[in-house]
């Protein structure tokens, strides 16, 4: 399965399994979503489950919340990560408090999807990547798939999660790995051991990270897109690296990140957000602390830069494998 | 910028009709006459409901007497159901007037009055039944009093002490009662018109025959969730009643600011194709009939209504909050709608269920009443004198299970 | 939730009339005679403005005559006025269809046509004055072709090459030239609505004389910001014109979801206290009276107005999508508005100032004229065949001086 | 003067001084605000330069973005930092990105003005510390002042500036210093140093560190609140800590910050905000990247819990003098 059948195949299962679930957004319904990740679920399931929303993406946020609230299980899309900030009021104020400030008398077990990152030419308000303002909410929790495996069990898990899910889909990956090199001609899942996705039920639980590639002389820090890019980069250096994939954001797999990089002293952290104040420093705050006394070099972090995602100047942008192999240098020359 | 032109556009800037210094002044409001309005069939869309949306509708006279078709609709109330409801705004009342105290006296850090509007909760929540659900805002405490929810628990959540079923978690008077119909207030306004929504769709596709209610003051009706409230409302219809309390100040703001041009809250929300009626909030009678109707027309599944209460902030907006310095003292009293606790005694006087001496009698006793809680309440614990809380307690609950970073915090903590 | 009810309210999910494997059908819009409505008086409110909110203002008939009170009001214009509007609807159209086609060659990423709604900002840009400012939606190009903007910079964007001002920073067609009125264009729907209000009470404090225009199509009026947008605009009344561009469609979603219960967007602008008017937004004659009348009134201080202007999406949204996934293949084919360039040739010729032949003649130029500047602005680069550019660029202009970190990011560049 | 007095006061100069300024907000025109910020200058200036607005802070944002881009110098009041989500899509998409994508042909000069953090007894819809989300924003600038003397400066710079800037008030020192030991009689300003304020006009560039106490045993990284924080947990302790109050976060005076941890070896960062991504991590990354080698601990941060800011635990949740100590020990222990 390419990613978003992995997606529409979770959702399925969820359809199928819970009644509670319903499935909303923008040409959701009908038309199955502008990345058809939703196609055929209305048809296969009714309007009452799957239906398109006004264009007002706090209201599609409000309405989930109280459907939550009341017992529902709404797994909402947001169409694009760059969309989501009118919703923003709703997500981090509400969503992620209402368990916490009614004591329990209220929950809102949601899931909010959204296609975030670049690489498809979108220019700034289609490319961005906002994980670092999710992840400072208490409350939320927040998840980035790279595979279509881990899309389709990390996506159960979310929507059977008893708390507010951010669900963050790398679209550049939506039809195929991607390393960052564009000018190779694209591979689909269908190559790759990950695009073998179960028809049926199965989940990923939350809050596990992944180790991508088993190394020695560096730990490398990634998700979503990143995963591929660093996976590239080891290729191109020939440095025997260790690439987590982190999978979900929060809550963090600090375990298997304290004991890899204990392991290999050295730390490189890969996202495609801007710099400052971007999930990455979160990344390497804890790191440094819990890793200080192993640490043979400081870590480094190659992310997008501080400014909006150009449309012409996509692959400058983009943290491709060149500036992750530089970054890879920079940590091991240390 | 410096050639500035002398006439072309200004800018309008809405004014109260006095400021401090002034003599208040509602002359300029159109207040139509009780009975002028008759009662909608429940099914009544919203071009149709144009004559109650700029209108208002109203029972009681001058006289206390109930008049009109409304009058008829609410049909025969007995003595006692009217006595309850009155009991429940003195109580209400009363609860206030204690609270004040107690924040004066540094017992508590903050409270919020809704005096003068105690007819619009009390009235509304005799309607409803068990399930369905009300998403008030910080001055919606009359709707838990007349759901009957526990004096102690009201109380200890203004305390903050161990009789809080929030734990001290949210801001006095933000409470939370699931099973009394009452959805956990947030400090943000406007947030939950359309949660009120959401719940409302929720309970139409389970069809669980409950509805839901949304509140919103008239300041907050400028808020963007209000907008989502009414859009989606008017896509989907669900059942849910959108209520909105223009107690005609937003803090210091005049509701000018949030109306702009436009007639009455009722008529915007008419432009959303959601039928609108406005309403005297402080006609108890008229509380009571227009509930009655708009649960009865939701809950038969003919879409969202949309209820402008009209009534007046008679206190202050909270207890940081001082109203000399942006509108005449005497405003309150000249508020020409009244007070609804005297409207409703003198309608009961006029029908010879009541008198001045029961209702003075009734005053004491409810006072009483509400003091004695107090006290017991009081002595769990207040900002002056704490009991202490566990500071772990913070780091429960804000998840289902503590993820390992919490626990982290818990030790960080110590305890 | 295992026993659901069999009665009660059920949600009501907006469907449009066709969908594909179906017959297109406008049968039940109801589409007023040309000619119907008068002119208001410009000072006109909102309640007066019902008839004009829930109608809609025409001027060309079926056999192409210009009739009515809006005609009259057009007054004499000359035919090489109405010609030079015809010629910039042909050019805005043959834009689309080239870079349309530029784009199926992968020479730009993405591109976004307007077919079928050239005579809104066509018209309506011949109506505004230099100073004034447009905050137009990604579907506003014809705005600009009427400015006069150089198809140069036009296309340059599209190629994001080095003709293009925005130096390859925006999506294609997220345009922004300051000096033809045009804001810079937000790929976030809604948000430039209330800007446009801003941007005006700057006008009106500042006393320029000039006036603002906001645009949004009819999927993101449902978006929080157009409410901002309404609602200050009613509160500070501003000398701002609020445009709605209803074009039945938002991407794959019935133009019914953002409209909800309403009667016409116009009617919901009126809730707002805003006088609105629905305009036959393919009559160009329909479109120079109302855009006349609009900026005359909103220039003289008579406060702000909205306009829905009912058109129909001819094209498919934009390059990424495809709406025979979703509607009729023929709908754009039976819309009974028509196509806003036959309907003007018709009116031309029928008053004798065009024919056939002129017109064909004419595309035919124009095709050449758009083909020639093509080509140059190609030759310095499209997506197949790019031009370098500075990956240092990307760090310019985010600041008005380049700070420290980002100084120390270009360093990392290595540029 | 108070904190609140300089801050009127920079608008007062400002005022009279560029007819482009003006000022609005809820509550902010007739009655001066609900912290009486700008009270006394509707009278002053007339309606036309300072006004009340509807409660819609996203239209506050929006109607400010507009007059900034048509000249005007807007700064423009958020009655709470709790109440800025709904301008976030403004903020973050609109004001910060209007130069940058219009390549200069359009600009953004406006200032918003909020009140932020705890200590009031405000619990969670008074009391949050929301600046790692605007940290996290290119083009944005952001600015928190611990001082009148500092408010009024740095305020009438920020309005000045050429870009949007966020200027973040810290609402427990509007009145006094407050060193975070609540049982203690509070303080006012005027036994303060930096409660002299000059009536005149005066700037304070954005962009610079001020260093609040020399020492070197560790660099203490603060802002707002948390500076007496930190100077009450230096005199507790004892320690010779060098204090810097960053006062603008961003653009971040990284140079300042260096030359210090190079010095001392050693850094805790303290803030209020919540722990997980919050502005304390991109100040770890920034530290150990620019100055591991000199660093003999690891960087520790204390800052409020991952929870919203609960009402009755106000204390608790704090991180006080007590807690800052303790940070203290653990750096310098290791
Ligand atoms: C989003 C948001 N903005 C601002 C505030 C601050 N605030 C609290 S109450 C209030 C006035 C509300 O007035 P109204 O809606 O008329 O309700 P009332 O207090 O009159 O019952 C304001 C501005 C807030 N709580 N939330
Ligand atoms: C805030 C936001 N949400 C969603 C989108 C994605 N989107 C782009 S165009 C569009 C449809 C807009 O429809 P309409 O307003 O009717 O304008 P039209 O395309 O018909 O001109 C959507 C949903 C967006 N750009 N911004
Ligand atoms: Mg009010
Ligand atoms: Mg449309």
């Amino acid at each position: 399965m390419t990613m978003i059948e992995a997606l529409r195949s979770a959702m399925d299962v969820m359809l199928a399994r819970d009644e509670r679930v319903v499935i909303f957004g923008e040409d959701v319904g009908y038309f199955g979503g502008v990345f058809r990740c939703t196609q055929g679920l209305q048809k296969k399931y009714g309007e009452e489950r799957v239906f398109d929303t006004p264009i007002n993406e706090s209201a599609i946020a409000g309405m989930a919340i109280g459907m939550a609230a009341q017992g529902m299980r709404p797994c909402a899309e947001i169409q694009f990560a760059d969309y989501m900030y009118p919703a923003y009021d709703q997500i981090t104020q509400e969503a992620a408090r209402i368990r916490h400030r009614s004591n329990g008398d209220f929950t809102c077990p949601l899931t909010i999807r959204m296609p975030t990152g670049g690489g498809i030419y979108g220019g700034q308000t289609h490319s961005q990547s906002p994980e670092a303002l999710f992840t400072h909410v208490a409350g939320l929790k927040v998840v980035q798939p790279s595979t279509p495996y881990d899309a389709k069990g990390l996506l159960i898990a979310s929507i059977e999660d008893p708390d507010p899910v951010i669900f963050l889909e790398p679209k550049r990956l939506y039809n195929g790995p991607f390393d960052g090199d564009h000018t190779a001609t694209s591979q689909g899942w269908a190559q790759h051991p990950a695009g073998d996705v179960p028809e049926e039920y199965y989940r990923i639980d939350l809050g596990k990270a992944s180790v991508r590639r088993e190394g020695a002389a560096l730990t490398i820090l990634a998700y979503g897109t990143m995963v591929f890019v660093a996976e590239r980069a080891v290729r191109d250096t020939g440095v025997d690296a260790e690439i987590i994939d982190l999978r979900t954001l929060l809550p963090l797999d600090l375990e298997t990140i304290r004991a890899s990089v204990e392991k290999t002293g050295r730390c490189l952290v890969l996202h495609e957000a801007t710099r400052t104040s971007g999930f990455g420093g979160e990344l390497i705050a804890e790191v440094q602390e819990a890793c200080f006394w192993h640490l043979e070099a400081p870590i480094v972090r190659v992310t997008g830069w501080d400014a909006p995602y150009p449309h012409a100047q996509e692959w400058d942008y983009f943290p491709g494998p060149k500036r992750a192999a530089r970054g890879i240098a920079r940590v091991m020359e240390a | 910028m410096s050639e500035k032109q002398q006439d072309g556009p200004r800018l309008t800037f809405p004014h109260p009709p006095a400021r401090p210094g002034e003599r208040a002044d509602f002359s300029s409001l159109d207040i139509p006459e009780a009975g002028a309005l008759d009662v909608p069939p429940p099914e009544i869309d919203s071009i149709a409901s144009r004559p109650y949306a700029n209108g208002m509708i109203r029972v009681l006279n001058d006289a206390g007497e109930a008049v009109g078709p409304w009058a008829d609709y609410v049909g025969q109330v007995s003595d006692e159901a009217l006595l309850d409801g009155m009991r429940d705004m003195m109580r209400t009342r009363a609860i206030d007037t204690r609270m004040l105290n107690a924040q004066r006296q540094g017992k508590t850090s903050f409270y919020l009055q809704c005096t003068g509007e105690e007819a619009i909760g009390v009235g509304f929540q005799r309607q409803l039944q068990a399930g369905d659900m009300n998403f008030p805002t910080y001055r919606q405490q009359s709707l838990l009093v007349a759901a009957g929810y526990p004096l102690e628990a009201l109380m200890g959540q203004i305390y903050s002490n161990d009789f809080d079923p929030l734990q001290g978690r949210q801001l006095p008077i933000m409470h939370s009662a699931r099973d009394y119909g009452y959805f956990s207030v947030s400090g943000n306004l406007g947030t939950q018109y359309v949660q009120a929504v959401g719940w409302a769709m929720a309970n139409a596709l389970t069809r669980n025959g409950q509805i839901a209610a949304g509140w919103i003051g008239d300041g907050a009706t400028a808020s963007n969730d209000y907008h989502s409230g009414l859009l989606t409302a008017s896509t989907y219809r669900p059942p849910v009643i959108l209520n909105i309390v223009n107690n005609q100040w937003a803090i210091s703001t005049y509701t000018g600011e949030a109306l702009g041009g436009a007639r009455t809250y009722a008529s915007r929300a008419r432009g959303y194709g959601i039928p609108a009626l406005r309403v005297d909030g402080n006609d108890y009678l008229a509380v009571l009939g227009v509930a009655k109707w708009a649960v009865a027309r939701v809950r038969a599944g003919h879409g969202p209504v949309a209820i402008e209460w009209f009534t007046y902030r008679v206190a202050a907006h909270s207890t940081s909050d001082d109203p000399s310095a942006y509108r005449p003292k005497d405003e309150a009293r000249s508020w020409p709608l009244g007070d609804p606790i005297e409207r409703l005694k003198t309608h009961l006087i006029a029908r010879g269920a009541w008198s001045e001496e029961r209702h003075a009698q009734t005053e004491a006793q409810i006072t009483d009443e509400v003091r004695t809680v107090q006290k017991e309440v009081e002595s769990h614990g207040t900002l002056v004198d704490p009991q202490p809380m566990s500071s772990a307690s913070i780091l429960k609950g804000v998840y289902a299970e503590m993820p390992p970073h919490l626990i982290r915090q818990r030790q960080d903590m110590g305890v």
